[in-house]
This record gives structure tokens, C-alpha cells and sequence, in this order.
């Protein structure tokens, strides 16, 4: 272990601004997606509903 | 009233018609037949200001179009070969700013309702103008008629690819129009189903 | 043993399949970030060049990788779809674009965070550095086609085209390092020399990298169930098939 | 012929136009990228030595953005003429210069602005330092009105006379060149510390020039291009 | 002998027809009619495979039009909504230089006779396109027939803009093709005036 | 479908290109114009300095050489296809790959060629020397063919297409860059002493990649856009 505190850890030896919006974009980035899919897949299934469509069955939740 | 008074076309060396007299009286409608080339669609552009004569003058109710400029634009509604819609907007969207542009802006159930009129179906008031048909299109453009309150119609071939069913609903628009005093100029090579007393033809021979 | 893959490929199949692999796909993916951000962090050592900027990397290359490597499967199954006329394949196509215009943005974006206490300078117009923002032009493209185009069957087609010629500039991408001189560095993995990393380093970033892979997989499984319920979908004013009245007559 | 109708029919062609770019709604996106795409060809074909690449900056972008500018303008009447509703246009009951206007203002709006404001970004790509970055926003949304105004003219001339392509070339980069001339100085010269206030206000004599004649002068091309 | 087995069209969302079975014989013509947007242009399009059909196939003496592909090409002549023609070139370049294209290369007097036998005038041969009127364009297009020894002739709304004359005429010159042992798909808004037992009407009910 | 056959179509297309190209003479002067033009408000844009201008002539030259070819492109296919005579070259019993080669071959003969012979004066005016300029004309010689058969793909691709001017560049320009690349460079290490025939054989192979594929991808979008 090489970080003798919490500070230290997040200072990142100066680096600190550099590294962690680094890591942060790529999360959000990810989140967003997957929260974007999640919207998507919402109002899909809204509309499947509303269409009362039988061509694609669901079997997975 | 419209008026033309000793009229000259030329189209590059060709001399089109000289000395053209007409007059289109309110409640009538002037069909103007001829083969083609003959220069109906040139005298509509002229009737229209968008072409200006070589010679003579278009009085509209006593007064020379050219003078009244913007206010000769507020009594027309002209309807040439294109369309003029834009592929990218649908038929609704197309006639609501077609309206409004012309000073006559219109709601959006009154759009819908002239569309119905001529026989365009809901489904179709929402796809992009680009995938209609070509008789589809016309009809988009045609649209505007029912919403129209000016008093001169110049309508270019307005039946082309019509079917027969539309063809007959336009007839039928035409003929209310000139019943409420309007009056209107159509270039056709169909004869068009309207009274006798109210058609007076005018045949080119270019 | 054989397996009968029209069997898969075929909507129905696929769609519930699809579904039921997503959650594996989404756990693993998460568990390895876990233990890859884990070493990278705490395990791997400083570089005693670097200081701890060099951190970036575990984000920064699994994300340089991924976004040339999606855009090579998306030209793959673009191609398929070409070729077998298979409409799910275009599908596929379309639903591996947005991620991996994601990993090239973010690939884009490390880089400039990289370059910053590296190079001192957000951008420079290195070979490398353009050609990951050509990346990004072509998946731009490609996405744009698309959306541009109403007809569906068209938009498949249209851009699948496309993306295959597209495909020529990823080797250009990769080899751009060497055919230029360039402030990037080159290659550090490869199967021949082996690595130059600390081993905890690679490990990490190895880590990251296949943990990103089945991130995409199954975020790319999930936007393909969606494109497939979303095209499938008719609305209700042609719900009665306009069968053809025919009447031929002949006389 | 009311002010009130007027405006109303301008507002309908921005809209309009609005409507169609929302369409399309990648059209807007475009410009921009093009901006950024022959931003970044520059570098490729020059070479990528930042010292040359911070002289040549400005005028990159500049160039650069009268391209766009020139490409997307020369389209804004054809679609119009080819699909006939450029012909209704003339027949509306408004002055057409008053309509030209509109039809401008709504292309700048979509493709003049995103444009100005994606600037700065290319700028730092350059290494343009903060002072000189706001001048080039400064010069940019001066100047690329004044583009779009002066183009009009060209891409209305398109319309009608044979063989135009010539002509609007001749017509329109004349008049372009001093546009450029200030709009990059103005850039070049605050990075030279001299400050690009005069430059800017030229500019901005432009503009004003150029909103109070293009319009007529488009308006009569479109005119004759109907005939 | 042109045949269309069990086809199906699709735009959008929008179903035009399904299992559509259809024969055409040599010395007969398929006159397709129904409403506007009913899929009369996109027929023709599959029959000229630009448009491939969703389902079903087109047959062409028997074999798929799509395994033929160039061969197939070399037997029919299409001329669409739009008249493909060049508006910078004149009635003559544009007359020879499209059948040099389709392999049927003309002389300078074949083109004139052409263009004259359906009513073009010398005068006209020689001015830009972009300034004849919208039925001499129609003109130009249809001039090909006359020129044309491929047996399959596909014509979409050939009679649009054309005067009573040149409708004529252009009747007559089917009338050949069917006698000479070809054929012809017409879709068409008007009657067509050939014998009854050379015809065959189909409806489309979109 | 004989070979003889073929070359007739090919040649028929070539022919009534170039005859349209003579009808509109100042269109085909265009992009001849449009490279005078950007390699001449550079040093506008840039300023006087003649050691900078010698640095960043090749690029400058190669970037306008390939937006002339671009601008022109782009309306290679949009004009037939509105006029309805690409209905009709798709229609004629030859393969479509074969015919978009002398569409394109045209193409350059209209505007490509001109520019490769016009390039050497605007060479000398950025002040390449002599041995440069011909290394110039060479890159270009067989540089914008490959850039015209590229192009291609994309102004068939958006046929149609919601504002497709723009898309164009987009989807074109990535795949122009190893061009770009490639000629600059040439004429570039030319002028560095190390000779640009490693450069120029790249460009050669990129010639004749482009020459075998294209045209296919062409011919597929054409098909694909007429649907
Ligand atoms: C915006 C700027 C940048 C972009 C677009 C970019 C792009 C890329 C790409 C596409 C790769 C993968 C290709 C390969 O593995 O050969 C990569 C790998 C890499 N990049 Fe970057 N990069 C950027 C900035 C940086 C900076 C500033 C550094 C460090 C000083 C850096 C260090 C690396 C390293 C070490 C690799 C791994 C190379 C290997 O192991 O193969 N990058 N980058
Ligand atoms: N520059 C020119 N030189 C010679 N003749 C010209 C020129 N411009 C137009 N014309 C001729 O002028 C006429 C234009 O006629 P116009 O378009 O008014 O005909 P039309 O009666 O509407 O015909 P159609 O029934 O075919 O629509 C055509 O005969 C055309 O050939
Ligand atoms: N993307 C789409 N979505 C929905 N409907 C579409 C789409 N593309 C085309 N259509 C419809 O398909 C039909 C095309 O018909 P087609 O052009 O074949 O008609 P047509 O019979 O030739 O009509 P006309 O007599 O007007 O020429 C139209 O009704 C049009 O609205
Ligand atoms: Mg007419
Ligand atoms: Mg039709």
C-alpha cells in the first residue's frame, strides 16, 4: 500500500486534477450510457405495450 | 377583375403571342388551352408578375400590377409546374408555412382538415414530403385552395397526375370559389368540368 | 457437435438470448473494474518518470484499444449484413457505433489529460492524435448517415457501406506511429518482445481492458434489443394488412 | 402591408428554415465539423511544429470559416428554386429584400453561429493564448454575418444567369478578401500585443454596410434568376 | 414475356401490395392503374429492378430479372417521372447521347427524325433544354421510343403535360411496338386508347 | 455485353460529360478558380513572411487541391440523380462499376487535371524550388485521381440525403487524410533533401486501391440511393 492517507491518495502526487477527470469522464460517460439505455429500453417497452404487439415475446425481465 | 391589355411575349428568338387582350370578370374562370410550347405557362407567369411583359400591361380591378406591387401579391394565390414543397417537411408542415408566409396563416386543425379535403389520410399528414407519391405531392400543394382567401387563382396544369377522384374534388373547389366572387386562371390540356357560362377559353397558337 | 447458428441469428433466438447473457456480461465487466482499479491504484508502483499522471493509462489505452477494435467488429458485421442481406447484422452494426464513438471521445479526452503534465500542452498534431480524432470523424459519419437517412433498409445499407471503407484508415491509425515521427509513444505490448512494464502495471491494464471489452458487449447487446423491438414495431394506422384487390381484366 | 405582418412573415421564414435545419438535424452539427476537419487537415499537410502552427492559426480558421460559410450559403437558394418554393416566395406581399433578410438570418443562425462559438476550441488546438482567442470570437461574429449577407448575393446570381459559376466567384471573393484581411489581423495583431480594436471596428462598418445593401442586391438577382 | 410472381412492396411502414401475380404477353400491354400513392411508380420500379421487391420475384422469358442483371437491362426502356434529361444540353445532344448509353447508338438524322415524329420542330432541336416548356421536355424524354428496338417498354405517366396531339401520337407508336411483337407496363391516369384485347388493366387498391 | 461494347458506354459517358463541362465553361474553370483563390488568401490570412510561406506551401496547396476536388465532387451525381438520368445509367446493360469510372475519370478530366497543371505557378508563388515543384505535380498527378474516386463514394453515398452538403465532407475527409498525408510529405522531404519517392509510391498504391475498389462501393451506394 502506497498511500499514507486519504489526501494523499486523491493529491495523486500533484497529479490529482489530471488523473481523477480522467476516471471521472469514463464513469460518467458509462453511467450515462447505460442510464440512456435504461430510458430507451423504458419507453420501448411503453410503446410495445401501447402497439399490443405479439412479435417479439419477452422472456427475460 | 383581371385585364390584359395588348400583351407581347418573346422567349429568346421565338415570339410567343403579341397583342394578347383578356379579361377574366369575377366569377368566371379563363382556361387557357393550346399545344405545347405555345406559351400558357408564360402568360400565367406574366398574369402572376413574376415574368414581366415585353410590352402592354395586366390591370388587376383597373390598376397596372406593376404599380401595386406587394398588394397585387396579397390577391393571388399561383400554383405553378413545381410544387413547391420542401422534401424534408411534412405535408402539414408544408402547408401551415406555405399559409403563413402568405399572409394567410391557418391552425393547425385547418391544415388538417384541407389536406382531408383533398384526400391526403392522417398517416400521410406526418411522413417527410420526400417519400410521397408524385400525384401526393400535387396534392400537397393543391391543399392550399382550401385554405385560400384571395381572390385570383393562377393555377399551371393543376390536374397533372391527379387521379380521377382528386381531379374532381379540385373541379368542385374551383367551382365554390367562383360562386363566392372569386375568379381564376387555369392552364390545362384536360377540359375542365365547370358550367359553360362560367369558362371562357382562350386558345394560344404559338 | 454443431451448432445451428441461423438458429441464433434469427430475431426470436437472439432477442431473449441476448437477453438472458446481458447480466453475466454486465457482472463480470464490473468485478474486473473492481480488481483493476484496485491494482492500478494500489498495487502498481509509481513510474519514476511519470509520478502518479501515469495512472491515466488504465483508462487511456483499454479505451485507444477499444475504439479501434469496435470500429473493426462494426465494419465486420456491417459487411455480414451486406453479404448475407441479414437484417439483424445491420442492427448489430448499428448498435456498436455509439459506444464506440464513446470509447474514442474518452480516449481523446484522457489523452489530452495525459499530454497536459506530459507534454505540457492539452493538443499537439501528432499522427497518433489526429488519427484517434479521424476515428471519431468516421464513427461521427457513420452515426450521421444514418440519422440522415428516413428509410430504414436504406440507412442500414447506406452505412454500412461506409463503414466498410472506412476500415482502411484503422491500420493507418495503428501503424501511424511509425510512418511519423511522433511524441506518442509507440507500441509497449507486443506478442514478440514481450512488455517493458512493470508486470503489476500490465496486469492492470490488461484488467481494464478486457473489463471495458465486456462492458461494451453487454451495453451493445442491450441497445441491439432495443433497435430490434423499435424497428419490429409497426404503428396501429396499418394494423389491417392492405391486401391487394386484384382485378385483372382481361378481355 | 402592416410592420407587424412583415415581421410575421420574416419570423416564418426563420422558422421555417429552423424547422427544416431541425430536420436535418445534423446539418447544423456539419458546419462545425467541417470547420473542425479543415482545421485539423492544416496541421496534417503543414506539419505539426507549434511554433509555425500558432502563426498560421488565425488564418486557418478564418479561412476556414469562410469556406463553410461560402459552401452552405451557395445551397440556400437552390433547394429553394429547384422545388419551387422560391416562386412562392417572390409572390408573398412582402418587400423581398425584408424576406432575403430572414432567409440569411436563419442560415447564420444554424450554420454562422455554431461556428463562432466552436472557435475557441480550435483556437487552443492552435495555441492561441486567452486574449487572442476572445478576439477571434470578437472578429468571427462580426465578420461572418457579413459573409453570409455578401454570399446571398452570390448564391442568388447562381440561380439564374448561365455559366455563373464564374461570376460569383468574381463577385464574391473581392468583397470577401478585405473581411478576411481584418478578421484575421485582428487576431494576428492582438497576439502581437498591439491589440485588435481597429480591426474589430472595421469589421463591424462591414456588417453594417453590408445589411443595408446586400438584401437589394439579392433580392434583384433572385428577381431576374424567376424571370 | 414479362411476369410478376407473388410480390410484395413495402415503403416505411406502409404495406403497398402483397402477392401480386401478374403475366404480361408480347403484343399486349399491362395499363396499371389505382388511386395516387396506391404503388402504381414503385411496380414499375421493381419491373425495371431498381427497386428490389421485398418478396416475391420478376421474370423475364422465365428467368429472375435479378440473375440477369446487364442481359435484362439490354431489353427494356424506362422513362420514369422524371424525363432525364440534361438541361444544359440540347433535345438532339440529349436524344443521342442517351440511346449511345443504352447500347443503341443513333445517327444525327435518326435523333431528327425522332424528335420530329413526335411533334419537336427543327427550331426547338437546337435550343438548351432548360428553356423548353414542360411538355416539349416530356417530348424529348418519349423521343427515345421511336428509336428504341428493345422489346419491354416500362412508362410512367407517360401522357403528363402532353397536349391532345402528342398524346396521339405517342398512343400510336404503342401500338406499333405491340404489333412488331413487344411489350409494354403503362401506368397512367387517363384511358388509354388502344384495342380492348390488346390491353390489360390492373388495379392497385393501396 | 462485349468489351467493345463497354468501352462505347464508358466513352459515351466520358463524352457528354465533358460536353456539358463545355456548355457550362466557367463551372469547369471553378475549381482551377477555387485553388487561386485559397493559395492566394493565405498569405492574406497569414501574412508576408517568406520563410514561413515556403514551410507551409505544400500543405496549403495539397489542402486546396483537395477541397477543389471535394466542392466539385460533390455535384458529380447530385445533378443526374435530380434530373432522372442516373435512373437511367443504372438501367443501361453495362456493369455500374464500369460506368462510375468514366463518371469519375470525367470528372477529373474536368476539374483534377487543370489543377495538377496549374499547381507549379502557384508553387513558385510560395517560393518551392524547382526540383519541389516537380515532385509537386507528380504527388497531385497521382494524388487526385485517388481523391476523385473517393470522393465518389461519398457524393453517391448521399444521394438524397437531408443536408447532405456537408455530410459529404464528413464522410469524406477522414478517408482523404493518408492522402493528404502522403502528398504533402512528398513534396515536403523533397525540399528536406531525403526525396519524396518513398511518399509517391504510397500515393501510387494508394492510386491503384482506390481504382479496384471504389468503384464497386460506388456503384453499391449508387444502387442503394435509388432504391
Ligand atoms: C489526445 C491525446 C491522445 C490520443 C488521441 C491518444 C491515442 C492513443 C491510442 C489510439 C492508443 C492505442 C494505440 C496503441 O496501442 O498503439 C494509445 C495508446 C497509448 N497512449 Fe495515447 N493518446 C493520447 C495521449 C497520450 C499521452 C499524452 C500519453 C503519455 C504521455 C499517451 C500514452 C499512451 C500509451 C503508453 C499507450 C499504450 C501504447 C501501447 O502500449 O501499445 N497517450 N493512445
Ligand atoms: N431562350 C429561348 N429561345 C427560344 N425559345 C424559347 C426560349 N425560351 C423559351 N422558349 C420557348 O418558349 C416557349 C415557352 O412556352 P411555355 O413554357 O409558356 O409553354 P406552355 O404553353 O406552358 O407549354 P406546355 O404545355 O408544354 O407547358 C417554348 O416553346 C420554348 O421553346
Ligand atoms: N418511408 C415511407 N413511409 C411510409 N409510406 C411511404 C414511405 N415511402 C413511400 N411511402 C408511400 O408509398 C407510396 C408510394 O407510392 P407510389 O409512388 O408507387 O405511388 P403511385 O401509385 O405511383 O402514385 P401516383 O399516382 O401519385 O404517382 C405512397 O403512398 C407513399 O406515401
Ligand atoms: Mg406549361
Ligand atoms: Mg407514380
Amino acid at each position: 500500500m502506497q498511500w499514507g492517507s486519504a489526501s494523499e491518495f486523491f493529491a495523486m502526487g500533484g497529479y490529482g486534477l489530471y488523473v481523477w477527470t480522467s476516471f471521472v469522464a469514463t464513469a460518467l460517460c458509462m453511467v450515462w450510457e447505460v442510464l440512456s439505455l435504461w430510458r430507451r429500453r423504458v419507453a420501448v417497452r411503453a410503446e410495445q405495450r401501447a402497439a399490443l404487439l405479439g412479435g417479439i415475446d419477452e422472456t427475460t425481465a | 377583375m383581371l385585364q390584359a391589355v395588348s400583351l407581347r411575349c418573346s422567349r429568346g428568338e421565338r415570339r410567343l403571342f403579341t397583342d394578347l387582350n383578356v379579361k377574366v370578370e369575377r366569377g368566371t374562370v379563363l382556361a387557357v388551352v393550346g399545344e405545347n410550347g405555345s406559351g400558357k405557362t408564360s402568360l400565367l407567369r406574366i398574369f402572376s408578375s413574376l415574368l414581366p411583359p415585353e410590352q402592354g400591361s395586366v390591370l388587376w380591378e383597373e390598376q397596372d400590377i406593376h404599380q401595386l406591387k406587394e398588394l397585387y401579391s396579397g390577391q393571388l394565390t399561383y400554383i405553378g409546374h413545381l410544387n413547391g414543397i420542401k422534401d424534408d417537411l411534412t405535408p402539414l408542415e408544408n402547408l401551415m408555412s406555405a399559409m403563413s408566409l402568405a399572409g394567410e396563416p391557418c391552425s393547425h386543425d385547418g391544415a388538417k382538415e384541407a389536406l382531408e379535403a383533398i384526400g391526403l389520410k392522417r398517416p400521410v399528414h406526418h411522413l417527410p414530403s420526400k417519400v410521397l407519391s408524385q400525384g401526393q405531392k400535387r396534392r400537397v400543394a393543391l391543399a392550399r385552395l382550401w385554405l385560400s382567401t384571395h381572390p385570383l387563382w393562377l393555377l399551371d396544369e393543376p390536374f397533372t397526375s391527379l387521379d380521377t377522384a382528386a381531379t374532381a374534388v379540385v373541379t368542385q373547389r374551383l367551382l365554390t370559389h367562383l360562386q363566392r366572387g372569386g375568379l381564376a386562371v387555369v392552364v390545362t390540356h384536360q377540359e375542365v368540368a365547370l358550367p359553360a357560362e362560367t369558362v371562357q377559353r382562350l386558345r394560344l397558337t404559338g | 457437435m454443431s451448432v445451428n447458428w441461423s438458429k441464433y441469428s434469427a430475431p426470436q433466438t437472439f432477442y431473449p438470448l441476448a437477453g438472458r447473457l446481458i447480466p453475466w456480461f454486465a457482472c463480470v465487466a464490473v468485478v474486473l473494474m473492481g480488481i483493476g482499479l484496485y491494482m492500478g491504484f494500489f498495487i502498481a508502483p509509481t513510474d519514476f518518470q511519470q509520478g502518479e499522471a501515469y495512472r491515466i493509462i488504465f483508462v487511456h489505452v483499454p479505451a485507444a484499444w477499444m475504439s479501434m477494435f469496435l470500429y473493426v467488429v462494426m465494419a465486420v458485421w456491417a459487411g455480414v449484413g451486406m453479404g448475407l442481406n441479414a437484417r439483424l447484422s445491420f442492427m448489430m452494426a448499428q448498435a456498436i457505433a455509439p459506444t464506440g464513438a464513446m470509447f474514442t471521445f474518452l480516449a481523446l479526452l484522457t489523452g489530452a489529460m495525459w499530454g497536459k503534465p506530459t507534454w505540457g500542452a492539452w493538443w499537439v498534431w501528432d499522427a497518433r492524435l489526429t488519427s484517434e480524432l479521424i476515428l471519431l470523424f468516421q464513427y461521427a459519419g457513420v452515426m450521421l448517415l444514418r440519422t440522415s437517412i428516413d428509410d430504414v433498409r436504406r440507412a442500414d445499407r447506406a452505412s454500412a457501406v461506409f463503414a466498410l471503407v472506412g476500415v482502411v484508415n484503422v491500420p493507418i491509425i495503428y501503424f501511424s506511429v511509425q510512418w511519423w515521427n511522433t511524441l506518442h509513444q509507440g507500441a509497449s505490448v507486443s506478442m514478440a518482445t514481450g512488455s517493458k512494464m512493470a508486470s503489476t502495471m500490465l496486469m492492470a491494464m490488461l484488467l481494464m481492458t478486457v473489463a471495458f471489452w465486456l462492458y461494451s458487449i453487454a451495453v451493445i447487446l442491450a441497445r441491439v434489443r432495443c433497435v430490434m423491438v423499435e424497428r419490429e414495431s409497426s404503428p396501429v394506422w396499418d394494423e389491417k394488412p392492405t391486401a391487394v384487390q386484384e382485378t385483372v381484366e382481361a378481355r | 402591408m402592416s410592420g407587424s405582418s412583415m415581421w410575421e412573415a420574416v419570423s416564418g421564414i426563420i422558422r421555417r428554415d429552423l424547422l427544416l435545419a431541425m430536420r436535418r438535424r445534423s446539418d447544423a452539427a456539419m458546419s462545425v465539423f467541417f470547420l473542425v476537419i479543415v482545421a485539423s487537415l492544416f496541421p496534417l499537410g503543414v506539419g505539426p511544429e507549434p511554433a509555425v502552427l500558432r502563426t498560421i492559426g488565425p488564418g486557418v480558421l478564418w479561412v476556414a470559416a469562410l469556406l463553410a460559410c461560402l459552401l452552405s450559403l451557395s445551397r440556400v437558394f437552390t433547394a429553394d428554386y429547384l422545388d419551387g418554393v422560391l416562386e412562392q416566395m417572390v409572390l408573398i406581399p412582402q418587400p423581398l429584400a425584408v424576406l432575403v433578410v430572414g432567409k440569411v438570418l436563419a442560415h447564420w443562425l444554424i450554420s454562422g453561429l455554431p461556428v463562432v462559438l466552436l472557435s475557441p476550441l480550435l483556437g487552443l488546438q492552435f495555441g492561441l493564448s486567452g486574449e487572442s482567442l476572445g478576439v477571434l470570437v470578437m472578429s468571427l461574429l462580426l465578420g461572418t454575418p457579413t459573409l453570409s449577407m455578401i454570399g446571398a448575393i452570390g448564391a442568388a446570381l447562381v440561380l439564374g444567369v448561365r455559366g455563373s459559376g464564374l461570376l460569383v466567384a468574381l463577385l464574391v471573393l473581392p468583397l470577401y478578401v478585405p473581411i478576411l484581411i481584418f478578421g484575421a489581423g485582428a487576431v494576428t495583431s492582438s497576439m502581437a500585443g498591439i491589440g485588435g480594436e481597429a480591426n474589430l471596428s472595421l469589421l463591424g462598418a462591414c456588417l453594417v454596410l453590408s445589411l443595408f445593401l446586400a438584401p437589394w442586391a439579392t433580392a434583384a438577382a433572385l428577381r431576374i434568376a424567376l424571370e
